[in-house]
């Protein structure tokens, strides 16, 4: 800006909230003293319309340039004050504000010290806005397309409705079919509805949508730019089975030298399948994979004569020299649904996991009741060491236990394993266990130790309720040892109702494991600079006002990634999500943050310690010409400053500087707050 | 102790490579027992070289003080690779440099040179102080050998050594094209004693002591211009928009000014002395850099001018750094 | 005016005596010597070669006030020099001195510099003889000077070994004296003649030199010359040889304010820094240290002889003993002859 | 230092505060009423990543006795490591001007996150006490004197 | 003897902006607060004065208006740097401060009777518009007076109006350029050097001035060569960095020069063997 700073001041009263303290007459006549103030006012309430008014009305008549309310918090009202500049005519980034309310009047009794450090902080604004420059709210198109990373039940949903919106939509999946841990759930509490039967349409849809790319079996590799222009690159692991040609029928399976001797991850090691599988009928999409690390051609390079699956595909789909492809693309928005793990039971050795048989995890009997799980839905005893049992053998029946207890907060709530949080699962997963128990075995004795029952959740209460009336016994009591007596585990505990010890005799013991962050989290922080709360699940912008939001514009979380959650609210929070990423997308534009930092490729010396640190990846070393000179500085990109300034502190020789913070604006603030 | 003349004909051979521009190397002084800088441009030039442990100047400074004329229009820049002679402490220089992308790899040639140790000169000068020379220095075993006006003097080599030397833990360079001589073992280590007798003394002592210093301080910058990680182009030292530090001479713009660069050297000073030894009133500024140098370490394990991909110190951090002062 | 005996074990009272004054003599500080305000005989330190900062530091201080403002009232306040009030330099080394009376010749050419006449006119030199020369870099002999010289001085303190021989020179000196009577005893003739002798014998210990002849006038034909790449080509820019120097005096004018107070300073500045000639276009005619050295060198032997009639150099041999690159100006001048 | 100039003796602190939790902290204060000593002048700035740790020599030498900067608890930083680069600056900082002679209670750091008000009047109690006890600054503060 | 270092007290009357951008040029017209000051004062032109405000520091400007100009001084100030931007920032009914006149002066009574070339580029025309506004004011002691001026664009050029008024008077002959073709500009468009050889003004009793930015000067000298003039023939003012602007401060030398003193004003015949005045 060219000519004299003109500087309007106005000192709010906010009623009494600051003139009952401040002598607010005082301050004005203070700031009226100050070099470059034209005008200087106070008013009952700077925020009301009058009070707008009066700034605006300045601006025009005094010619003003800069202006500075002393109010309450910036926190409060700068957005407000902000619009009245505009309104007024003059850029909302003249504006600066002392705030006299929450960090003066209401914290000194004192009148008098009140008021000197009311003039204080408004000279330090005064100053600080003399030196205000006025910044460009810049914009940025956004590629209408959004990558989702994840196709759990939340990132499937969120596909579903950007799709449907018109979006473009990647969804890149890890695993070799879309569905997540739902896809493992028999039934799902509180209502009851079959899993599969209301997830498998969505995964159908997945794959049929015209506007969402499917890619299973793929790792995100590396993002760059900011939003409204991610580039995306993607790895598609080969699965050694030509999509295209793949029918699905299954053959190659069946035919597999190692059918039935690896352990199925969806089944959670409980089913077995061969090295080329699919992990469950009706995954999606319903193309077979090879597992390059167990496959005996791939890993060992001989497989019988011929690779027997190779033999027997008759759309000669098998394909051993595949592949992995990298691909790539460009989104607007992103949407982090990459779910969780469950709490690995072996953290709390007392409970024997891994070390009975049957000792389970919620998830393993979610597959063992499962009707589409290895042993179609009966709940038998399992014998985990003996894999290599022959078919003929089949003939002898699985025991069917006649008593099973569960234990609650296996991994929750629990500061010996790290988890202070609730999963908010457990409880409700566990009564719909236990109902399921008396469903499949009514006369099974079903026992749940619980530290508390936590049934906050619509229709929660009633089918909490509901169970304890079929009959299943709930004991207060976290159990401190199990082991083997006989035949029979012993759940050592005490009920803490009656502060009785007690060794309760069980056929099986399901462990209510709690949801933890996946242990790869780390790959996706990393690729996308996320950060993560204190449970380590990924943080939120806001843990109220912005739940979806990451730090990062344009990235948005949805899901159990974010922090445990049960299906409806996963699938809420990604309706959020993915409204959320669809507002940029709409607008087909979006506002930057404006307060960025700027290189002054003159004096920048190229060190790259802003590069370095700079959290946002915002800032590069390019090459430059100096008189004539190669020299590399430093260049923000100003789409991905969030306008921290941590740069700028570290920048030895002052080249980058961050607007509105600039060195040459808080200095003088500095020189005036250092005086008495 | 380096051959002179492999180092001639070494230096003779890289100057006389097309991609080399220049070789900064060692001559001797104009008087008494000094060397000082010496710029080669063509093989005729190599014979002045010498290597001694006169030889004192950091010479990686050159590297990043080089003042870059504009290339007028339709010329190009001259971007061969300048040769230069290192010792350990100053190989550390490049290295940080390198860290810092002041240049690349390949725009330097680097003459290692293994060494044990170098003169404290102002300590021959008060030995020896009306020698107008040439006077030569050798280190002989455990002896420095002086050779003056036809006279031979030994003195024990401690009794000379510049005091980075009795600390020095780098004796070879860490990087380099060629090596003109036999490695040379660390013959040394460092407690910080000198930095820990500062420490324990009360508040006013130090400050005592400090403000005794830096108001001799005539602010004439030669500790910076010598440094060769002060390569600013525009040093806020100098800068007007905002003043950092007032041109003017007194206590307070003084220690600001002493903070100020000190603290610019925190994780990046490399320990070669030529501040201190080049400031006229004497500040011993090392003291100041090795304070932070030693907290660099003991707070975050951190050595600079070791590893030329190491993040700078001060753009980095981890998790459980030291937070005890927090409140 | 007739030489007086001034006995050494005198000297502190006479120190004592000039404390009324504003005194200054060589103090140490750690091992440096500089001249600084003493307020006990007993910080003076005498037995000094010469000092690191020379004493124009007294005459034209590093940094100084020209004139005060408070900021919103339009009235400047000159700065009042009268008030340092009268000042003695006791101890300084005839280079200095005459160092002094060098620059006196730029300070008051055309415009008169009332800052540092007024002080020149405070100030009394009371000059001490070198019997050895300080630094073997001493070439005062060769500009006019002597480790003897008067030039500048109002007292030379001729070192006699025991005593010295209180020379008064100028007026000045003469108040001096009368200021001093009660310390001083007649000097015995013999002294007068054994100081000329022991001046020769100290010129004599002298062993740098320059015949400066003919270099005022041959160094502009060298603008072009290849020397000045070479003996800059080591030059870190710093500003030690023309801080140190006692003939050199650029000066950088700079405001600061300080809670609405405010005053514009003047304070040293070199030709050997980069800003120094820096335009605000970017445009810099002295790019390159190779230029700064000439300029530094041309403007004590060639620019400020032609306009002065001196060579601004007393030969005090600070700038070669502190260069940290051994930046050598006889060696310079060597070269300059011979180019 | 005599004892009665240090108790009449109000230092002066200046503080950077973040914007995102110890601003907002400070604000909470406020809304809650929580009366602390007025010593403590405000600047505010989006991140403690943004103080340069010389904004405490220059606090030092315009007049302040102390200078606090106060970011978001390690792991709750909006920016994400703005607090971590923060706290080795001024922890080497701190250490340095100690060494100068700079008694360390004048060069404060905290944690105050946008819940804790009640902790950021705690903080303020801490540095003013602290500051009391060692006094004014009086060490290179600008002098006029020298003009 | 008044302290060559204290300024006097001015008072802006008038600001206006001569040309647009970063590097706007300002003019700026001031009269002293003291009018006692007007009775010692006099200035002729080419003469300087350091233009400066207390707190922020002050620079060396040329006095662009003409002694004939009576009652107030003209600067015109191009913002480069902390002062420029300061003074820049000031309006009329400012305080600012004027120390001088410093430096000396186009001998503009040994021109009587000749004609005079004046070729300016930029804020160039700064010390040229006193020399042109002296002559119309003396109209009949001087020959013919011809002006030529270049800048960028034409919002670049500085007194605009002052140039048409001139095209419109008759009283001298100007012509003006721009370094690159714009929409409806009817004069010449290219360097001013080669404005210059359009115009190609003869030597005969003839006095060119120049001024402008360093390689304009460089290519007006060789075209003025070319044209005929002799070195006395051609004026021009050379600028360097500098403080005090009486000869003490030192950095303004070329050769053994003095800028402040000696200058700003050389006749090319003076300065043509000092290497260091065109560095
Ligand atoms: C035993 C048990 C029983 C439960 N029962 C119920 C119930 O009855 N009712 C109910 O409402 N909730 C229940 N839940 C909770 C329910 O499982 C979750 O709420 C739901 O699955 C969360 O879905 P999601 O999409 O967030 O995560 P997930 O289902 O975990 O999906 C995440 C997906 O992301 C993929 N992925 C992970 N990382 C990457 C990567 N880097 N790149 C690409 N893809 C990646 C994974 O492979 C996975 O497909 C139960 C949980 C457990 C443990
Ligand atoms: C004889 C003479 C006449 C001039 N006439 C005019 C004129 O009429 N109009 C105009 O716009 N400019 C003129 N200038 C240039 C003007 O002096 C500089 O542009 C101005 O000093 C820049 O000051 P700054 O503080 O804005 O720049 P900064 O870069 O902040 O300068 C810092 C200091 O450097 C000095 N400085 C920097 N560049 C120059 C320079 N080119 N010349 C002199 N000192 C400099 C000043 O002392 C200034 O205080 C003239 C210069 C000289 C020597
Ligand atoms: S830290 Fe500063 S000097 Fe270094 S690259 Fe970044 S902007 Fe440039
Ligand atoms: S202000 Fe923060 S986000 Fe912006 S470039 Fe600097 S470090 Fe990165
Ligand atoms: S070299 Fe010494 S005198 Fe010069 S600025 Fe550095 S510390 Fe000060
Ligand atoms: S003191 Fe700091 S700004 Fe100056 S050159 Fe050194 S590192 Fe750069
Ligand atoms: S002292 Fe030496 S290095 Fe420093 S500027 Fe002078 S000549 Fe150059
Ligand atoms: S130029 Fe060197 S020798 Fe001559 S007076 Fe100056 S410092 Fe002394």
């Amino acid at each position: 800006m060219n000519g004299k700073p003109k500087i309007g001041v106005y000192v709010c009263h906010c009623g009494t909230n600051i003139a009952g303290t401040v002598n607010v007459e005082e301050v004005r006549d203070f700031a009226a003293s100050l070099p470059d103030v034209v005008v200087a006012r106070n008013y009952s309430y700077m925020c009301s319309d009058p009070g707008q008014a009066l700034i605006t009305e300045d601006i025009k008549n005094y010619g003003l340039n800069r202006v500075v309310v002393a109010s309450c918090s910036p926190r409060m009202h700068e957005p407000t004050f902000r619009k009245t500049l505009e309104s007024g005519g003059l850029n909302p980034f003249y504006l600066e504000m002392a705030n006299i309310r929450e960090q003066c009047s209401w914290v000194h009794e004192d009148p008098i010290a009140a008021t000197e450090k009311a003039k204080r902080l408004l000279e330090a604004a005064v100053v600080k806005a003399r030196n205000l420059e006025a910044l460009e709210q810049k914009e940025v198109d956004v590629e209408p397309s959004c990558l989702i990373i994840g196709g759990g039940i939340a990132g499937i949903q969120a596909a579903l409705d950007i799709a449907d919106a018109g979006f473009k939509v990647y969804l890149v999946e890890k695993s070799p079919t879309i569905g997540g841990h739902m896809a493992q759930l028999d039934k799902t509490f509180p209502t009851l509805d079959c899993s599969a039967c209301i997830l498998t349409p969505k995964m159908v849809d997945v794959a049929n949508h015209p506007n969402i790319e499917l890619m299973t079996y793929s790792q995100v590799e590396e993002i760059t730019g900011y939003i409204g222009n991610f580039n995306v690159k993607v790895r598609k692991k080969a699965r050694f089975v030509d999509m295209d040609k793949c029918t699905g029928c299954g053959d190659c399976a069946e035919a597999c030298r190692l059918a039935g001797r690896i352990p199925n991850e969806f089944d959670e090691g409980i089913g077995m399948r061969g090295a080329i599988y699919l992990p469950f009928p009706q995954a999606v999409p319903a193309k077979y994979t090879i597992d390059k690390e167990n496959c005996l051609f791939l890993a060992k390079g001989k497989c019988g004569e011929t690779p027997k699956c190779q033999e027997v595909c008759q759309a000669g789909a098998i394909n051993f020299e595949q592949q992995d492809e990298i691909v790539e693309f460009k989104v607007g928005t992103i949407i982090v649904a990459t779910g969780y793990d469950v709490f690995d039971a072996r953290k709390k050795p007392e409970y024997g996991y891994g070390i009975y048989d049957n000792v389970l995890t919620a998830l393993e009997f979610e597959r063992l009741v499962n009707a589409s799980g290895p042993t179609g839905g009966k709940i038998v005893m399992l014998e985990r060491g003996k894999k290599k049992k022959k078919k003929e053998e089949e003939a002898e029946a699985p025991k069917v236990p006649k008593s099973i207890t569960f234990i609650q907060c296996v991994g929750s709530r629990d500061k010996s394993v790290g988890n202070e949080y609730c999963s908010r699962v457990c409880c409700m997963y566990t009564a719909k266990l236990a109902h399921l128990v008396k469903d499949k075995i009514p006369d099974c004795e079903v026992t749940i130790f619980y530290m508390d029952v936590r049934a906050f959740g619509k229709g929660f209460e009633e089918f909490y309720d509901r169970v304890r009336r079929e009959g299943v016994r709930y004991i207060r009591g976290n159990p401190s040892e199990i082991f083997r007596r006989g035949d029979k585990l012993v759940v050592k505990a005490e009920d803490t109702l009656t502060a009785t010890p007690l060794e309760h005799e069980t056929d099986m013991v399901v462990l209510s494991v709690g949801l933890v962050p996946r242990s790869d989290n780390r790959e996706i922080i990393d690729i996308l600079k996320l950060s993560q709360s204190s449970d380590l699940f990924y943080l939120e912008a806001h843990p109220k006002l912005r739940p979806v939001d990451t730090a990062s514009d344009g990235i948005f979380l949805a899901g159990v990634c974010q922090g445990p959650k049960d299906i409806p609210d996963a699938v809420a929070q990604a309706k959020g999500a993915a409204s959320a990423a669809m507002i940029p997308m709409a607008k087909g534009k979006v506002k930057v943050e404006a307060q960025t930092s700027v290189v002054n490729e003159e004096t920048c010396r190229g060190c790259g310690f802003c590069v370095e640190l700079c959290p946002f990846t915002a800032i590069e070393l390019v090459e430059v010409n100096r008189q004539g000179w190669p020299v590399k500085v430093a260049r923000v990109n100003e789409a991905l400053c969030k306008g921290c300034g941590a740069c700028v502190a570290a920048c030895l020789s002052g080249s980058i500087q961050q607007r509105s913070f600039k060195d040459n604006q808080l200095l003088p603030q500095i020189k005036v707050l250092g005086v008495k | 102790m380096v051959d002179v003349s492999k180092l001639r004909e070494t230096a003779r051979e890289i100057i006389s490579r097309e991609d080399v521009r220049e070789l900064i190397g060692y001559r001797a002084g104009t008087y008494g027992f000094r060397a000082r800088p010496a710029f080669v441009y063509d093989p005729g030039e190599v014979d002045q070289l010498i290597f001694n442990p006169a030889c004192v100047n950091n010479l990686a400074t050159y590297i990043t003080l080089e003042e870059k004329l504009p290339v007028p229009r339709g010329q190009e820049p001259d971007l061969r690779k300048v040769a230069v002679m290192v010792k350990g402490c100053d190989s550390r220089a490049l290295v940080q440099q390198m860290a810092e992308n002041a240049y690349e790899r390949d725009r330097i040639l680097v003459i290692g040179i293994p060494c044990t140790g170098v003169v404290d000169m102002d300590k021959v000068q008060a030995r020896f102080p009306d020698v107008l020379g040439p006077g030569e220095i050798s280190l002989e075993g455990d002896k420095f050998v002086l050779i003056f006006d036809g006279r031979r003097e030994e003195i024990p080599k401690e009794e000379l050594l510049a005091d980075k030397c009795k600390r020095c833990r780098f004796p070879t360079p860490l990087v380099y094209d060629v090596l003109l001589d036999e490695e040379v073992a660390p013959f040394a280590t460092d407690d910080y004693s000198d930095v820990e007798a500062l420490e324990s003394r009360s508040q006013d002592e130090k400050w005592a002591y400090w403000e005794e210093k830096f108001s001799r301080c005539i602010r004439c910058y030669s500790c910076r211009n010598v440094c060769p990680m002060c390569y600013c182009n525009d040093c806020i030292l100098d800068r007007l928009r905002p003043q950092w530090i007032r041109r003017s001479v007194d206590i307070s713009e003084n220690t600001a000014f002493h903070i100020a660069r000190a603290y610019h050297l925190a994780g990046r000073c490399i320990q070669c002395g030529e501040c201190q030894r080049v400031c006229p009133v004497e500040i011993p500024l090392m003291e100041l850099n090795r304070k932070l140098y030693k907290d660099v370490e003991e707070l975050y394990d951190f050595e600079p001018g070791v590893k030329v991909d190491a993040p700078p110190l001060l753009s980095s951090y981890r998790p459980d750094d030291p937070e005890d002062f927090i409140l | 005016m007739a030489a007086k005996k001034l006995s050494k074990e005198k000297v502190g009272e006479v120190l004592q005596e000039l404390s009324k004054f504003r005194l200054i003599t060589p103090v140490k500080s750690d091992d440096v010597v500089l001249f600084r305000e003493i307020a006990d005989p007993k910080e003076a330190f005498l037995e000094y070669g010469n000092s690191t900062v020379p004493p124009k530091k007294v005459v034209f201080p590093q940094t100084e006030t020209l004139f005060r403002f408070t900021i919103g009232n339009p009235e400047l306040r000159e700065k009042n020099v009268e008030e340092e009030g009268t000042t003695v330099i006791f101890g300084l080394r005839p280079c200095d001195a005459r160092a002094m009376s060098i620059v006196d010749k730029l300070f008051s050419w055309d415009y008169e510099d009332p800052y540092y006449l007024k002080r020149r006119e405070l100030t009394t030199l009371v000059g001490m003889t070198c019997v050895q020369p300080p630094s073997i870099n001493c070439f005062c002999t060769s500009l006019q000077g002597s480790p003897f010289g008067k030039d500048g001085l109002d007292v030379l303190l001729v070192d006699m070994g025991d005593h010295f021989l209180f020379q008064p020179l100028t007026e000045k000196g003469a108040r001096m004296e009368e200021t001093l009577a009660s310390y001083l005893e007649d000097a015995s003739p013999g002294d007068v003649e054994r100081a000329s002798s022991m001046e020769e014998e100290a010129k004599g210990k002298i062993v740098r030199s320059i015949d400066p002849q003919g270099i005022a006038e041959k160094l502009p034909s060298l603008w072009e010359d290849p020397l000045w790449k070479r003996v800059s080509d080591a030059c870190l820019g710093c500003g030690i040889c023309t801080f140190l120097c006692p003939t050199c005096h650029c000066f950088d004018m700079q405001d600061e304010v300080e809670r609405g107070e405010g005053r514009r300073a003047r304070m040293w500045d070199s030709c050997m820094f980069c800003e120094y000639t820096l335009h605000a276009s970017g445009h810099n005619p002295r790019p390159t240290r190779k230029e700064r050295t000439r300029n530094r060198i041309s403007h004590k032997y060639s620019y400020y002889p032609k306009r002065f009639d001196v060579i601004a150099c007393v030969g005090c041999g600070r700038c070669i003993s502190l260069c940290p690159v051994n930046i050598d100006i006889l060696e310079i001048l060597e070269q300059v002859v011979e180019a | 230092m005599a004892e009665a100039t240090q108790t009449d003796f109000q230092p002066n602190i200046v503080a950077f505060l973040c914007n995102w939790c110890s601003y907002a902290g400070a604000d909470l204060a406020g809304t809650s009423r929580t009366q602390y000593p007025s010593n403590v002048r405000v600047i505010r700035v989006m991140c403690s990543g943004r103080v340069n740790p010389m904004f405490v020599v220059n606090a030092l030498q315009e007049g302040a006795d102390g200078v606090l900067v106060s970011g978001c608890h390690p792991g709750d930083c909006h920016y994400m490591q703005g607090n971590y680069y923060a706290r080795r600056r001024f922890k080497l900082m701190r250490n340095f001007l100690e060494y100068l002679g700079i008694e360390p209670e004048r060069v404060r750091m905290s944690w105050v996150s946008a819940s804790e008000g009640a902790k950021w009047k705690e903080v303020i109690e801490e540095v003013v006490e602290g500051v009391k006890a060692v006094g004014p600054m009086n060490k290179f503060q600008r002098r006029q004197l020298n003009w | 003897m008044k302290n060559p270092y204290i300024p006097y007290e001015a008072k802006i009357l008038e600001a206006w902006y001569e040309t647009p951008g970063d590097r706007c040029i300002k003019t700026f017209k001031v009269t002293f607060a003291d009018d006692k000051v007007w009775e010692t004062w006099s200035h002729r032109p080419g003469q300087c004065a350091m233009v400066g405000i207390p707190g922020v520091g002050e620079s060396m400007f040329c006095i662009s208006s003409s002694p004939t100009e009576k009652g107030y001084l003209r600067f015109s100030i191009m913002k480069v740097g902390k002062n420029t931007t300061a003074i820049h920032e000031l309006e009329a009914g400012d305080t600012i401060y004027v120390r001088g006149p410093l430096g000396n002066w186009f001998p503009m009574d040994e021109w009587k009777g000749k004609n005079v070339v004046t070729i300016g580029g930029g804020i160039g025309q700064a010390p040229l518009r006193p020399v042109i506004q002296y002559i119309r004011d003396n109209r009949d002691d001087y020959g013919e007076l011809t002006v030529i001026y270049g800048a960028r664009t034409s919002a670049d050029h500085c007194f605009k109006d002052e140039f048409q008024d001139m095209m419109a008077c008759g009283d001298c002959c100007c012509h003006l350029a721009v370094d690159v073709e714009e929409e409806n500009w009817p004069h010449f468009v290219g360097f001013v050097p080669q404005l210059l050889m359009e115009v190609s003004p003869s030597p005969e009793n003839t006095i060119a001035v120049t001024c402008g930015p360093p390689i304009m000067i460089k290519f007006v000298l060789k075209n003025l060569e070319k044209l005929g003039f002799t070195p006395d023939q051609i004026y021009t003012t050379l600028e360097n960095r500098m403080k005090c602007g009486i000869g003490k401060c030192g950095r303004c030398n070329v050769g053994h020069i003095y800028i402040c003193k000696d200058g700003p004003v050389f006749s090319y015949e003076q300065i043509k063997d000092i290497p260091e005045a065109f560095a």
